[in-house]
């Protein structure tokens, strides 16, 4: 067993850190204070993108992306954790090709990958991208989504509504998620490329939001939106293939513990906030105010280990299921927990609304929704833990 | 002998109040959020049917009544607006030191002026949130939040007395986290001269107590409001083939907002009643405020999670429920002041729950 | 609204609270050391019916128990609670025709009661009586039981087990549940008086519990136990009148918040424990200490308040059905956390094993399972909050 | 680099343990907790296994393993009989102010002779469970609760040193709350003469670090039976309708009762292998015990109460995993006195969970 984290990854957490700071959370304070997302052209996404980031993991023809070095995906969430303490939201927002990457790396054709994230190779400028999944009446049950997808000759024709989508409105292209058949759940299920300006691909509305302002969050409609029949993620022989197959049960998650690492981070912005007040305002000496630190301190620890775990196993090609998930329902609890109580502490001071504990207050609730709520969460664990049915 | 039916008179009280919140506060929530303010045309509805004046003595044009129809009120409004509740009370809660320390005379004094002035507000101050001194006949310090833009009177509450300011002191406008309807600044006092000044630390007790069940009826109202619009939502809203609220996991937090809603009102009701009747009631209004803002802590963001991404965004009003709902638990000292106000007391007394011979609960 | 008791119930209240220091606490305690109920003969039991309790609200033919006053069932709830506040084993222990009474005044045919209750009128000695409907794998889910009756010319024959009952070894009689038809649910079960010493009545097993040790949990079993015909409650003609009905839907519940308030009673005794153990070793100073007192006064206090809630509209009649269950559920957290946290309080002193909060926190987690657990309990408020189906 | 994998080692011995708990400490459960002892025959196969002296140095005859090989063990054993494991182990955690303070000499004058005679214990005392004085080289005091019947010898911990007491002292014996199989008994000292004294602020702070992670994890493998226990029955047990572990809501409650254990258990290992890694752990050592004390509270109960009225009775291990957790969570000074060091550590110190500069977790 060992719980120290190497040289290389301290070094790299160091030079995030004063990102993070320098750069990172005044992005994100100002864009809460103005109460929308940062433009597209605002400085930081060009020098987060003139800081070599943004790019794509794809490098040209045959790759299949970087070979993931052992251990990545704890890395990863460390170095994810630590940029969320900064702003969780200006990383959302964060230039890219995000979301759907490894999608289609893993699924895309040659030519896709050439088509769609070649611009990502060498950028020009901040570029993004997006997955659209959620739908208004479809959140945690994916298999009810119901924008449909029609086959019209060599070209498909998709019609339907999504929601929340981070990034849409300034995305290249959209992955979007479609059913040919909404009443055979998953298995009818696709996804296509949408670029912007496709005609019928409209109605951008950016939500307000409570927190987590810096990303835009939207909802957007498809109208007899035409795309051509290549832009089918995976191409029509892939499915083919795949007909009459079952794929194969995941046996591991690495998206959960993602936002559980974020979650961490936001809790753990709280606390420090918070025992920083409590030191200025010479509160220390009060033992409920040292039991609450301790409490706090002593969960985002636990949250912390619970996330590792489950990155750890996903590294060693291990199923994960259940720690994914409880590492998802403990960080999201304990972001909330952190912020909760960094707000009581702080008291009056807590409801002028210019304190970063308040922003983080309303930013930490994401934390447990998106990915699917705690409860959520619980069913997944239970199905494994006492084989609940899929009802 | 116990007796838990409300009677006509508070039935239709509350009746009224519910049916003001619901045609005129919650059509507007958004726009009083926006502008800071309630507007003309709902003030006007408010005055018309005889809210404002619910506390003031009959003597001075009021309904005179008590903190169980304050209490039934307050859970009303603040199940429509609470911010909205709060700009409509010119006097609010610094109403109580006003009574409970000057009297009649100061109420006169102080208070009524401000009834007169569309949209003026008093502040009440307790000592809790704010670093204060007094040097002879002025005060110095600050005060880091009021639910307020630019208050017309401070009255500031302490342990053993009450002190009032008409002028003279900054207000900084807020931002504010929540009860934006009402406004929010942060006070600055340089020096001020106090206007008048009581000591009695039997009546400072009394006000803080009422101050406290007026909060928390508030706060509870926003409470109910999102325990029942989230589970309205959660009877109409399908996932994994059925309602939601059909899934008994979540069924089960339902019930749990629905039982720290309902365990909250009792306590405070009985406070009230124990204030109305001339009992005790100081630490029993501090331990219902205290259980108030503890529900607080399960529901706010309960009601949130419960719509999911929707409960995340504007165009539902839970995210406002939650913020509203932390803001309010902050306010007059938060629960913290009530937890060791009323430890303190229970420590100190008789054991705490026995069915005394007092002869009340 | 009214808060207030009157001068009638205070009194009683004081008499119930010398009874309780003087004779129920120290009987509670000599059974809980002894480890076993306290025996038939116990004097305790002897001077508690020369108290004049013990004896039937039926009194004599064509009564049909005594006519409650108004409000008796919310005086009933504050003197159960003063009781269960001394011991509320002891308070189960106690002689009298207990659990099957009210349904043998409601649904007893004049015959019956004369019989059964009538013995209970001037009582020659302590008599228990009890109600057996628990079986081992039927325990909330009072549908699923299989004891059966069987008609054999005129007498029933009955075939099963029960376990975890009441007094079961002590009892003149015992009131039966059983099923005509194990595979139709509650509309073919029917209840049977067996009397002591009936054939095929036997195997009684006295459980070994964690706490309330004072009154016996008795498993039995009954093998081709006849009883005769005119001992199935109501009579056979009020089955046949009620053919095809349905029994209507009760809209109250009077059960569950006597054991709210026997667990309010029980977590009060923990709190005035703590309170007291805590001024003694000087430690109300400390404001962790404090926080903990307020924080279950203020629990309890609500826990009465949900359960008097619950007593005051089955005595006006009005549905009690949500109000019941959260008493339930509350009154029995409550009563865990207070003695939980009392435990804490006392530190190694809990672990000793010979304080009363030791006791209490093992007779306090009964109130959680008797009469449905709080998952029950949530069950049944969801099925009015939110229309849980059934299953 | 963070590798959770406990390697083959480690696996071997949990293996070991988990063989020996189910083997032999299982079926006389309720035997154990009756005689107030272990049999001959437990104690024979335990010293076989070579678990007997896990800790000890290798001078000594002793396996010299550390405290993750330790928190592997005791979990085993907790989950088997937390009281037999206690009764089982003549030094247990007084080792540490032994080994911590007074060195393998120390060891070797008071401890050794220990585990040469059948059945003999040593006990821990921390100051903050106990009243104690002393005057020149004698103790004096009182001490309410030791989980043995008459000690051997007694090794008392203060927040500056530790002391050594082999005679001279009182023990009444009591029935105990839990833990009956390792004894229970009150200690009375009379001006009784300290055998030996250190004094050594950072080696007090770290036995009483390595003391809580013993503690932790015995009290871990308690909660673990009664999780996976109850889990098991909620598996087999139908009610209407359905295995009752089917019912979403008790679904939810059985996962996070898994999600308490298993949060606990990081908390420890992590405790563990900075102790075993000479990195500081005494703060989260105190944290980790913090955190399954805790997840006692949940636990404890909950397993009882999925077993409905079974859980109630002694014919189902249950109602003694709720004793004996809650037992073990008063012992050693309980949560109150490490949650006091651990909150007064992280006060006193750096931003208490950041990714520091140090280099590990």
């Amino acid at each position: 067993m060992d719980f120290s984290i190497d040289a290389k990854l301290r070094d790299r957490l160091e030079v995030e850190r004063a990102w993070g700071r320098e750069r990172v959370r005044p992005a994100g304070l100002e864009a809460d204070r103005q109460g929308s997302p940062l433009a597209q052209d605002h400085p930081y996404f060009q020098d987060f993108v003139a800081r070599g980031e943004g790019r794509t993991r794809w490098h040209g023809p045959g790759s299949k992306g970087e070979v993931p070095p052992p251990g990545v995906v704890v890395r990863a969430l460390l170095v994810s954790e630590e940029l969320a303490y900064w702003d969780r939201g200006v990383i959302v927002a964060s230039p890219g090709p995000g979301l759907p990457e490894p999608n289609v790396l893993a699924l895309g054709t040659e030519e896709q990958k050439e088509r769609f994230l070649g611009p990502f190779v060498a950028l020009d400028r901040p570029r993004w991208a997006c997955f659209a999944m959620t739908e208004p009446s479809a959140g945690s049950d994916a298999a009810a989504i119901c924008t449909t997808a029609r086959k019209d000759g060599d070209h498909w024709i998709l019609n339907g509504a999504k929601c929340f989508i981070g990034n849409a409105s300034r995305a290249d292209w959209i992955l979007v998620q479609a059913t040919l058949d909404p009443s055979k759940g998953r298995d009818a299920q696709r996804s296509f490329f949408v670029e912007k300006g496709t005609p019928g691909l409209g109605g951008f509305k950016i939500e307000k939001k409570m927190g987590l302002k810096a990303y835009e969050s939207t909802s957007f409609s498809l109208v007899d939106c035409r795309v051509p029949a290549s832009n089918l993620l995976g191409g029509e022989a892939r499915y083919e293939r795949r007909a009459g197959f079952k794929t194969a049960m995941r046996t591991f998650n690495a998206g959960r513990p993602v936002i559980a690492a974020n979650a961490v981070g936001i809790g753990r912005a709280a606390l420090d906030e918070a025992l920083a007040f409590a030191r200025n305002a010479d509160r220390l000496g009060d033992p409920r105010i040292r039991d609450r630190i301790e409490a706090l301190a002593r969960r985002l620890r636990m949250a912390r280990l619970c996330c590792l775990r489950a990155g750890w196993l996903a590294d060693h090609g291990k199923p994960n299921i259940v720690e994914a998930s409880m590492s998802k329902a403990l960080g999201a609890t304990v972001a909330e927990e952190a912020t909760s109580l960094g707000m009581e502490l702080l008291g009056a001071v807590g409801a002028r609304g210019d304190h970063l504990i308040e922003k983080l207050y309303r930013d930490a609730k994401a934390m447990d929704i998106v990915e699917g709520t705690g409860q959520i969460q619980r069913v997944i664990m239970a199905r494994q833990l006492v084989k609940l049915p899929r009802s | 002998m116990i007796d838990l039916d409300p009677g006509d008179d508070l039935e239709l009280l509350r009746q009224t109040a519910r049916s003001f919140a619901l045609e005129e506060l919650v059509p507007r929530l958004r726009d009083a959020e926006a502008d800071r303010a309630v507007s003309a045309s709902v003030r006007a509805a408010f005055a018309q049917i005889g809210l404002a004046g619910l506390e003031l003595p009959e003597s001075l044009g009021g309904a005179e009544l008590g903190p169980l129809a304050r209490a039934f009120v307050n859970e009303e409004l603040g199940a429509g607006d609470a911010g909205a509740a709060l700009a409509l009370d010119p006097l609010g809660p610094a109403l109580y030191p006003l009574l409970e320390l000057g009297g009649e005379p100061a109420l006169v004094e102080y208070g009524l002026p401000l009834l007169e002035e569309e949209g003026a507000r008093a502040v009440l101050v307790c000592d809790d949130d704010a670093s204060l001194e007094v040097v002879g006949d002025r005060l110095s310090g600050w005060v880091p939040w009021v639910p307020a833009d630019r208050p017309d009177l401070v009255v500031v509450l302490t342990r053993d007395g009450a002190l009032v300011l008409r002028e003279g002191f900054e207000s900084e406008v807020l931002r504010g986290a929540g009860l934006r309807a009402a406004g929010a600044s942060a006070l600055r006092f340089d020096a001020v001269p106090v206007a008048a000044q009581w000591r009695d630390t039997a009546a400072a007790a009394r006000a803080r107590g009422r101050a406290r069940l007026y909060a928390a009826s508030l706060l509870l109202g926003v409470l109910r409001h999102g325990a029942e619009f989230s589970r309205d939502y959660a009877q109409q809203r399908v996932a994994f083939g059925r309602p939601i609220a059909h899934h008994q996991g979540l069924a089960f937090l339902i019930t749990d907002m629905h039982m720290a809603v309902e365990g909250a009102r009792l306590l405070i009701h009985e406070a009230a009643w124990r204030a109305e009747s001339a009992h005790p009631f100081e630490d029993a209004a501090a331990s219902a405020w205290v259980e108030t803002v503890s529900a607080s802590v399960l529901v706010g963001p309960a009601c949130v999670q419960i719509l999911g991404g929707h409960g995340f965004m504007q165009d539902y009003p839970m995210e406002k429920a939650m913020r509203e709902a932390r803001a309010l638990g902050l306010w007059l000292g938060g629960a913290d002041a009530a937890r060791e106000d009323a430890g303190r007391a229970l420590c100190a007394g008789p054991p705490p729950v026995a069915l005394s011979a007092g002869g009340i609960l």
